[in-house]
């Protein structure tokens, strides 16, 4: 187990710069997923981390100790691949066991180690065959058992989950999480997926653009993400977005040609400046009587366990998410209700979020999401 | 491996291939029938009725104690090149595989000696390793005989040998290096997470799966080493088969024979016994190249 | 790139300097000797340093192995062997890989088999077919009807001559195939929804796109037709037809004269000139070529 | 038009276009023929090209074939007599103006020409002698005593390479066993029938290669060879070795090579003490007229023929290169105008002596085996094996003679039913 | 437009018959899509429409005239590839045109009709640029705008989505939907995503290993899955499904030890049967004070939008959709409630649905869903 310390690291693939100074620190045994989307430098961020990629400058740290000039193997990380990249000419068994054989461990105890990680990861019969013969979730394992028997400090995972297919993918989510329960190793997960990202997280680090957006625990960023990136990264139909600007007067915004009303202390706060309002689909509700904002209905996805609406407002889209029970068909006019105590207002310009009472105002949100939910 | 898309024509593929099949009908297999005729029968140098003699010419050939030792300069010339071929462009792969600063215009260098003819590579070596000229002639003052091609059939071979290797190497090279290339860079990547040197992943990881890519390369190289129009080339242009038959391999004896030796059956009867070599190798070959040592 | 250690760098580059010495320094060697005097060259230890007599050494060799005509042949031969075989063998692959019938089988190994034996092993009989070309169809015509025609092609001194052997051989039929598996399925599946049939799908489609294929196999088929040694030796006795292989004897310091290998090696490199420089311009679509369909 | 017809020919080099200038000469005073005429750059490219070519029916109209190939030619039938041709195109030559022991390698049983000598040779003893007058040396060197004695001087005079010699059996094994009247094979060398056997192996010749055997170990004798970088006649002329044994063809050459100032002599290539010498062998080789070509040719080729025929030409053709006048016209004509009295033509006259020293015997008449370019080849590996790799004398002939043997067999068989006429 | 007949249509290669006898028609129209697991023979079947692969046995039929032995180009259908199969050496142009010039459309026709269709699906800027300059979304509509140019009746798509990531494929679902509603030519889709068959189908076909499972309405099927199988394929987080026994003295089955009650109707009529239960996640409440059958908490995942809880019931996993409020945590043991109403029994050995009042029951499941989206 080790803490690891990330500071103002950057780098540059010739004069491209694709990590611009990032600052991180993990605490030992904590489980942090770093989520963006492809390009970010997750996977850059990742393999400096691991050795496999030179710092260009900053400094990175596991346990105190300043690792940029030391080779992977000096730095008691152990990393699971997206394509677990196992040794194709090596059975299970030694798959497992080549970081031992390297070590230099004796025979014998390396095959009672293997066995051993073997049965943890559910294995043990397999440990003949080549990668070939195994199927995409037991080379997962396989890959897993490979980092698990070294007994790293740090576990690294690149998009370990990307290849498997959507049932595989949450069992195997829930796997890791067991695992990480059971050895308590730091690790460091990367993914573009928020699903899993919400799920495995203890602390989730959002990166965009080679920059960190936005460091917390997932539901403190699902609920109060610190930029609109973050916000219409996070959460899935994506949340509703509008330009708009405050009215003091009113206590409103204005949006599709009706008054929306937001919070009259951040709207004094917020005389006149642009923002960007959002909302999410799930907590704005439809009404047929036409209250709220008006829209147009364009299309419905029915999901069965729900159903999207998307609608249309001053031609931009706009999706809310209802239960089996509206009537609604696609070229209805409807009013879309927003409740003010769950608009998030960003800074139109920078795009970073605008709070006012950050302490008062979460509690009351999350109260009010739950309101929400139970309604439905 | 069939594709699954295909058109359905039975006059359409004939067509496309008959140009082809056609040369290789008149500028192969024809010929294939002569050499088989003539190897049962005793050509007249200036053409003519030929006598049928059975095995006549096959028996002559394999009790020539110099036609083995053909056989065994070729085994040896092709097994010592397709090593060493393949031994230096692995080598040479690994390293600039590393992609470090410069690696780029080394490979680009490396290939070079490809284009090169082995008559032509022949004669330049014949000069460049000439026993009184050089560096050679500065080592054989101070070791009398150390180095003598002419003089030496060892010696010869090795010269031989050395020009061969010196020609292919880079293109086992460029093979290899897109071998290297082709296995995942995580692998090694996971290897050095493991805790293995860059030597130790060369030895564990990539050359294990470089096996399709050299099994390939052996056989190409042997193949080329046995028949390949460079041997004939270099071993023509340097050493014409001496000193003392050092350095006749099977090619050089097959047109020896038949256009100085002025016996054509006999020639014809030991390119019939080496074209049952090949086929051997063929035959290794297309299992393979159809059904690669593949790990997936 | 994993972090490196400096120790296996410096390793990696004394190893590549190596090779540099051990492949390129040949080259060096040549090129040193080819622009030397007599005297210089023949001096022991031998002068690395190229010298300013290059020119000089070049034009004796020019006119001394007649080189302005051997060179213009071998360009011939070269090309007509990289065009034949860059057009057959794409059409033979293009029958072999996209229709399915049962004649597939049979010219995949009538083709394939030739892989194999190069000119080298049949060289005496093919001299035969090439002296009379139509001595195995007037032999089937009177088998089958019995009449005797007389009609002969003789393509002994003649560029079909020195070409044609060559061309019928597999290594190209084989790139193409090979090129050909790799491509996915769907593409010729969408154009036969578009509409196209088999032709226009080669044309459209496959000669397009195997153009890297093809840069490759040009490299390869012209360094292949350049440095033909044994079949121009035999074939050609008229010196109009004369290629730059057969001159390199001509090269040599003649037995009783002096030993200007100054002049030879001059002489030599005119001759590895033309495949270095294609090798060299086509290398990158030559490496990927190969590396497309071999991996 | 001018009727065109092809020339192959072996010679190469200097000598090659002193063929080319005999060409032009010929086009440049006649108007109804041209010949083409090609170097094949050596004799045995010649014989196997000329094959491949009549093969497929491309033959040249004449062919310049050495004195190996002759039975191979004679019993291909792929030729015209020269007598025929010259009678048919009515050309009148005096066949026996041509020197005996030249004719006699060329024409059949009954003495008819096959084909035309043209350029004949004999094998000669080069020496140096300034380096001889160096080394105190006061004799010229008639037996190979006398060498081995000269050698001795010469190495102790501080000469690297007192003799040169190579693995050629042209005047080591063929002239040797001719001058000392030694047979190469059975049958009158193959005269007297296809089945000749080699005897090579069993004559003085062994003695004689055991001889140079260990003149090579004390390093007296040393071996030049192309492939060692230095032939012999490049050795001699660069004064590396001061004696060699070469043909006569050469004289010209290495009286053009040798720096300026430097003597030098020929003499008849030495006996063994005590040996009744006899004639040396003709060698190099005579022009053939390939059959089957069109009439038109064959007028050509007899013009082209007749012409190197005429005094004027035998006697230039002898003045640019070393070979022998080849008539004796020819030579008589040459002398009386005291050719061969002044240097640099001074001694070739010795090679005519050498080749009429006697009436030709059994074993000097010529050498009549099929596929002699092969024995030849055995032989001379025999010598490499010999000289290089210290393999046994004896075993090392009788093996060459062996395979020799083999080829002589696999011939007689090949033209089973055919007689030497 | 065009309607499509599918007769008792089946395929073997070699000996191995892929598909069973397949029956299906297709209005014109309408947008069918085909969903299964990977192997079960969809793109197999579509690919024998578009007359890609022939077919062993069977008929299928175009607008009335049967195809079996007609070439792809007389068939008048167009289809969109997985992996887009665009020709890599043309410009976006030249690829939407290629089957116009195919058909010897003049030049200045096929301009105009390229830039027609080029609008269309937005890719207007892009028409010079070749498939390798263009991001994956662009490829698809390329792929699309190909198929849009020929005005075929019939549209056939094989996971034309699946190269996508996750938030392009929304994008383009809906884009396709668009397309579909405007030019209304008969479409069939093949896919292995459920929530894409759920959002664009009209008529749904679920297949599996080379037989038809069920064909229907997608809401329908979500509602009354035919099989285990349909139960299990469609809805994430997936349909809990338990083996047990019908007891009619209380019209209960037995599970986890607890009686869990049944429709006495049906109870009466399945006497002592082995049936299989089925409940989706979303539709069983989790009760902290223990009512219901006794699970114990696993883990849970947060989805931010709500929280998957999953649970152990004797051994089994068992998962349940919960709202924000609820504060339970692993290791807990609650009581899960299983509305009878909401309960889906199948028969155990053949894994067939079984109903009695199929027209009662419906409207019924429909009102008493609740509302949580899980949306991938
Ligand atoms: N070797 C390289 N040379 C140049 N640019 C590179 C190199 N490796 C990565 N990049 C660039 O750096 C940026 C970040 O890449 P990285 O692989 O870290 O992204 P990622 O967030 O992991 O994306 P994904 O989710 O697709 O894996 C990308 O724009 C990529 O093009
Ligand atoms: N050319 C073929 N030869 C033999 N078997 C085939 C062939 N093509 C497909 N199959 C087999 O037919 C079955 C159905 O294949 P098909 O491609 O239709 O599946 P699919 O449902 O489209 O799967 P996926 O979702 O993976 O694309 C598979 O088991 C496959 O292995
Ligand atoms: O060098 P030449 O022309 O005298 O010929 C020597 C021998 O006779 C060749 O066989
Ligand atoms: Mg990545
Ligand atoms: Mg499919």
């Amino acid at each position: 187990m080790a803490d690891i310390d990330i500071r103002a690291v950057r780098k540059s693939y010739g004069k491209t710069q694709t990590l611009h100074g990032i600052d991180l620190s993990f605490a030992s045994g904590e489980f942090v997923v770093i989520l963006g989307p492809s390009g970010c430098g997750k996977s850059t961020l990742l393999r400096m981390i691991a050795g496999l990629e030179e710092i260009t400058s900053g400094e990175i740290a596991i346990s105190g100790r300043v690792v940029n000039r030391l080779e992977p193997r000096e730095r008691g990380c152990a990393m699971v691949f997206q394509n677990y990249a196992l040794y194709p000419h090596m059975t299970v068994a030694q798959n497992i066991g080549y970081a031992l054989k390297v070590a230099g461990v004796s025979k014998s105890e390396r095959e009672t180690r293997i066995e051993e990680t073997a049965k943890i990861v559910g294995l043990s019969e397999y440990l003949a065959r080549k990668p070939a013969a195994l199927s995409g979730g037991q080379r997962q394992r396989v890959a897993m058992a490979r980092a698990i028997i070294r007994e790293p400090q740090v576990f690294l995972f690149d998009e370990p989950l990307s290849n498997l297919d959507a049932k595989l993918r949450v069992t195997m989510r829930a796997e890791i999480r067991k695992l990480h329960q059971r050895l308590s190793a730091t690790s460091i997960f990367v993914t573009h997926d928020q699903i899993e990202a919400m799920t495995l997280a203890d602390k989730l680090v959002v990166m965009n653009k080679g920059h960190v957006e936005q460091v917390g625990q997932p539901l403190d960023i699902y609920h109060r993400p610190a930029s609109t990136f973050v916000a219409s990264f996070i959460g899935a139909p994506a949340m509703n977005l509008f330009n708009t600007r405050v009215e003091v007067e009113t206590a409103s915004v204005l949006f599709g040609g009706a008054q929306v009303p937001i919070d009259p202390v951040l709207a004094a706060s917020l005389r006149g400046r642009d923002v960007t309002i959002g909302i999410r689909p799930e907590q704005c509700a439809v009404s047929a009587d036409g209250r709220g904002v008006p829209a147009t209905i364009d299309f419905i996805e029915e999901l069965g366990s729900g159903r999207v609406v998307h609608a249309e407002i001053d031609g931009l889209p706009f999706a809310s998410v209802i239960g089996e029970h509206m009537s609604v068909r696609p070229g209805d006019r409807v009013g879309l209700e927003l409740p003010p105590s769950q608009l998030h207002v960003f800074d139109r310009d920078s795009g970073r979020r605008i709070d006012i009472e950050i302490n008062s105002s979460f509690p009351q949100q999350v109260a009010g999401v739950s309101q929400l939910a139970i309604v439905h | 491996m069939e594709k699954r898309a295909v058109f359905n024509s039975w006059w359409l593929p004939i067509l496309f291939a008959l140009p082809q099949i056609l040369l290789i009908l008149l500028f192969f297999y024809w010929p294939a029938l002569a050499v088989m005729k003539w190897a049962f029968t005793l050509e007249p140098p200036f053409g003519g009725a030929a006598e049928f003699v059975g095995l006549t010419n096959f028996d002559e050939v394999f009790s020539d104690p110099f036609y083995w030792n053909s056989v065994a300069v070729s085994l040896v010339f092709a097994l010592c090149g397709t090593c060493f071929t393949i031994l230096v462009g692995l080598v040479l792969a690994i390293a600039v595989d590393r992609r470090l600063p410069g690696s780029g215009l080394f490979r680009f260098l490396y290939i070079l000696p490809y284009a090169i003819a082995g008559p032509a590579a022949g004669m330049a070596f014949r000069f460049i390793l000439s026993p009184e000229r050089g560096l050679m002639a500065s080592v054989n003052a101070a070791f009398p005989d150390f180095w003598n091609p002419a003089k030496y059939g060892s010696h010869a071979l090795i010269l031989v040998i050395v020009i061969f290797a010196w020609k292919w190497a880079g293109y086992t090279f460029i093979f290899l290096l897109a071998g290297l290339q082709s296995v995942p860079r995580s692998l090694t990547e996971a290897a050095a997470m493991d805790g293995a040197g860059p030597i130790r992943r060369a030895i564990d990881i990539q050359v294990p799966l470089l096996a399709p890519t050299l099994f390939f390369l052996l056989v190409i190289m042997m193949t080329e080493g046995f028949v390949g129009s460079d041997t004939f080339g270099i071993v023509h242009s340097t050493t014409s088969g001496g000193p003392n038959h050092g350095t006749e391999v099977m090619v050089f004896r097959i047109v020896d024979e038949a256009f100085k030796g002025l016996n054509y059956s006999g020639a014809s009867a030991q390119s019939i016994v080496l074209i049952g070599l090949i086929m051997v190798f063929t035959f290794i070959q297309f299992r393979f190249i159809e059904k690669r040592v593949h790990y997936k | 790139m994993i972090q490196r250690t400096p120790i296996a760098d410096a390793l990696t580059y004394v190893l590549m300097v190596f090779g540099f010495i051990l492949l390129i320094g040949p080259f060096l060697v040549i090129l040193a000797g080819a622009s030397q005097t007599l005297q210089q060259i023949n001096s022991v230890p031998f002068h690395f340093l190229p010298q300013d007599r290059f020119l000089e050494n070049a034009s004796a060799a020019w006119s001394r192995a007649n080189l302005g005509s051997a060179m213009i042949n071998s360009l011939i031969m070269a090309c007509l062997v990289t065009v034949g075989k860059v057009a057959l063998s794409a059409c033979t692959a293009f029958a072999i890989v996209f229709f399915r019938t049962p004649l597939k089988h049979f010219f995949f190994w009538i083709v394939f088999i030739t892989l194999m034996l190069p000119l080298e092993v049949r060289v005496v009989p093919t001299y035969a077919v090439a002296a009379d070309l139509f001595q195995p169809f007037r032999l089937l015509i009177s088998a089958l009807t019995g009449i005797e025609v007389s009609v002969e092609w003789n393509l002994l001194n003649s560029y079909a001559g020195l070409t044609l052997p060559l061309i019928a051989t597999a290594t190209g039929t084989f790139l193409y195939r090979q090129f050909f598996m790799t491509l996915p399925d769907e593409l010729a599946e969408a154009a036969r929804m578009d509409g196209s049939g088999p032709v226009r799908f080669f044309v459209d489609m496959l000669v397009p796109l195997s153009r890297t294929n093809m840069l490759a196999l040009t490299t390869i088929m012209f360094v292949y037709g350049w440095n033909q040694y044994l079949w121009p030796l035999l074939m050609i006795t008229d010196p109009a037809y004369k290629t730059t292989m057969m001159s390199l004897s001509a090269l040599l310091p003649s037995e009783n004269g002096l030993p200007d290998w100054n002049v030879t090696l001059a002489g030599s490199l005119i001759i590895m000139a033309p495949p270095l420089i294609v090798v060299a311009v086509l290398q990158r679509w030559f490496v990927r070529g190969l590396v497309a369909t071999e991996k | 038009e001018k009727t065109k017809f092809e020339f192959w020919y072996g010679l190469s080099g200097d000598l090659g276009e002193r063929v080319q200038d005999a060409c032009k000469k010929f086009n440049d005073m006649q108007a109804d023929y041209e010949i083409i005429c090609t170097s094949q750059n050596g004799y045995d490219a010649t014989l196997q090209n000329t094959i491949a070519a009549y093969r497929a029916k491309k033959q040249p109209a004449i062919t310049q074939i050495y004195d190996a190939g002759t039975l191979d030619m004679m019993l291909s039938g792929a030729f015209v007599p020269a007598k025929k041709l010259m009678a048919d195109n009515g050309y009148t030559i005096d066949w026996t103006n041509y020197f005996s022991g030249i004719a006699n390698y060329y024409a059949t049983a009954a003495g008819e020409l096959n084909s035309f000598p043209f350029n004949s040779s004999t094998a000669m003893f080069y020496y140096n002698v300034d380096a001889f007058q160096k080394a105190g040396i006061d004799f010229k060197p008639e037996t190979w005593e006398q060498v081995e004695e000269a050698a001795r001087k010469l190495k102790a005079a501080g000469f690297e390479c007192p003799l040169g010699f190579n693995f050629d059996t042209w005047a080591m094994m063929e002239q040797f066993s001719a001058i000392h009247n030694q047979p190469l094979a059975t049958k009158g060398n193959g005269y007297q029938g296809l089945d000749a056997e080699l005897v090579f192996n069993k004559t003085k010749f062994v003695d004689h290669v055991t001889f140079f055997k260990k003149m090579a170990d004390e390093k007296l004798f040393v071996v030049k060879t192309k492939q060692l970088g230095m032939d012999i006649v490049p050795a001699f002329t660069s004064q590396t070795c001061q004696m060699i044994q070469t043909s006569i063809a050469d004289h010209g050459t290495v009286g053009k090579t040798l720096p300026e100032g430097v003597k030098w002599e020929v003499a008849m290539l030495p006996v063994w003490k005590g040996t009744q010498r006899q004639n040396s062998l003709v060698g190099g080789a005579s022009l053939w007229v390939m059959a089957g070509r069109p009439e038109a040719e064959y007028k050509g080729a007899a013009a082209f023929l007749n012409f190197l025929a005429t005094p004027e030409m035998a006697q230039w053709w002898s003045t640019v290169t070393g070979y022998i006048p080849v008539t004796k016209t020819g030579f008589e004509g040459m002398k009386a105008n005291g050719f061969y009295d002044k240097a640099p033509y001074k001694g070739r006259e010795l090679a005519i002596a050498s080749l009429t020293y006697t009436p030709t015997s059994e074993n000097t008449r010529g050498i009549r085996l099929g596929g002699f370019t092969q024995i030849r080849k055995e032989a001379s590996t025999a010598l490499e094996a010999i000289f290089m790799q210290n393999a046994d004398v004896q075993a090392e002939l009788d093996q060459a003679a062996e395979r020799g043997n083999a080829v002589l067999r696999r011939f007689e068989k090949t033209y089973a039913g055919q007689k030497l006429n």
